[in-house]
């Protein structure tokens, strides 16, 4: 799992995945990119994460992808990241296509749920968290 | 009659995200006694429904776990990663 | 839609690919990688492609794509791709990830299925029909 | 009796990928002419029940399709890409 502050460099971060992975004999390489759409006015999107809980969580999708005989990876920016530009990599590599092509898909939606990053728009300048576009995560509404 | 000694301990709330406040050190026994003391704060009446809680950094679901001294408490708002 | 002789190349294509789509205000780019596996003693897969169907059933996939808001893309090898190189990448870019994700699966399925290449193991410089790997078309059995 | 012209035409039949087969031409009036003449070829018996089939590079499949001087008929088996 890769923190940076600010934008992704994706095409090294793809080419980098690629090379960690050019001996293990997977068969299918199935990245998911990222990239902050211009809307609503905003400038950029900004992140706060919470390091701890987020690698505990990508941990357990280690281990469930071990058990498919597959490798997830992830990268995720901190901070602002502007418009047209990349805050998300994640990837699955496995021997063959229906274990990736599954995998990512459940990979990518867990992460949308349950990773803890927080998102806000920067709107001249202000940091606006995205309240309407947040999902409480499984668990959420224990101390109430 | 037997004395029933409760052992609160000094734990530590935080708040993650966009909650915007300061941590806290509260007593409590259990996230039970966390929830009747963040249930308190008017300035969290709006957050407490819709946030998850991590003891320690691992993701809890049960509000009878026992807290020992020292243990830090999570409170997760609603996520948008990606 | 992009034919090539021998080994792809991942990096410069998923790089190209990417740049292409820069100002397209996509927000998800799902590429997915083939590579060839070693196993079974092979030394490479070769390919034959009958490119005048391929690029129908690529000019399809498109229409298919900008009905949903997204778009496709596709490379391929022809002739022989060495174990632990890439033969096949194909990608979706969408506004959304639930679009992408949905679309990356099906278009990969269906790839498989019926774009008409063939696939031949190279052993010991024979080159061997994957017959028991290969999927009769959609239609098949017409003439029988 | 009306007379019943059946117009033969002169097609092109070409065999993909690992059948190993040289194109030929034959005279034929439907595909189901072109499937009747083809399996009288011993050598495509393994393959013509797995085989698919386009007519001047579009995918077909009905046997009564009338045919044109100078169709292309492709004849392709069992794919594996990627």
């Amino acid at each position: 799992m890769e923190l940076y502050q600010g934008s992704l460099d994706v095409k090294a971060i793809f080419a980098r995945w690629l090379d960690e992975e050019a001996q293990s004999n997977y068969g299918a390489y199935i990245p998911f990119v990222g990239t902050i759409r211009a809307e609503d006015d905003i400038d950029a999107l900004s992140f706060d994460i919470y390091e701890p809980v987020l690698q505990k969580w990508f941990d357990g999708w280690q281990e469930k992808a071990t058990a498919l005989g597959a490798v997830v990876k992830m990268a995720h920016s901190i901070g602002d990241v502007p418009v047209h530009t990349s805050s998300y990599v994640s990837a699955v590599f496995s021997p063959k296509r229906r274990v990736a092509l599954e995998l990512i898909d459940i990979f990518v939606e867990d992460f949308k749920a349950n990773a803890p990053i927080w998102k806000y728009d920067v709107k001249q300048g202000k940091r606006i968290y995205a309240a309407d576009r947040s999902t409480p995560m499984s668990g959420a509404g224990l101390l109430s | 009659m037997p004395c029933l000694m409760k052992e609160y301990q000094m734990v530590k709330v935080e708040f993650l995200g966009p909650i915007g406040k300061s941590p806290i050190q509260i007593e409590a026994l259990t996230l039970a006694d966390v929830a009747a003391k963040l249930k308190e704060d008017k300035s969290l009446t709006s957050w407490l429904d819709k946030c998850a809680v991590a003891l320690n950094d691992t993701m809890v679901n049960d509000l009878s776990i026992k807290l020992q001294d020292g243990d830090k408490i999570s409170i997760l708002p609603p996520v948008c990663g990606g």
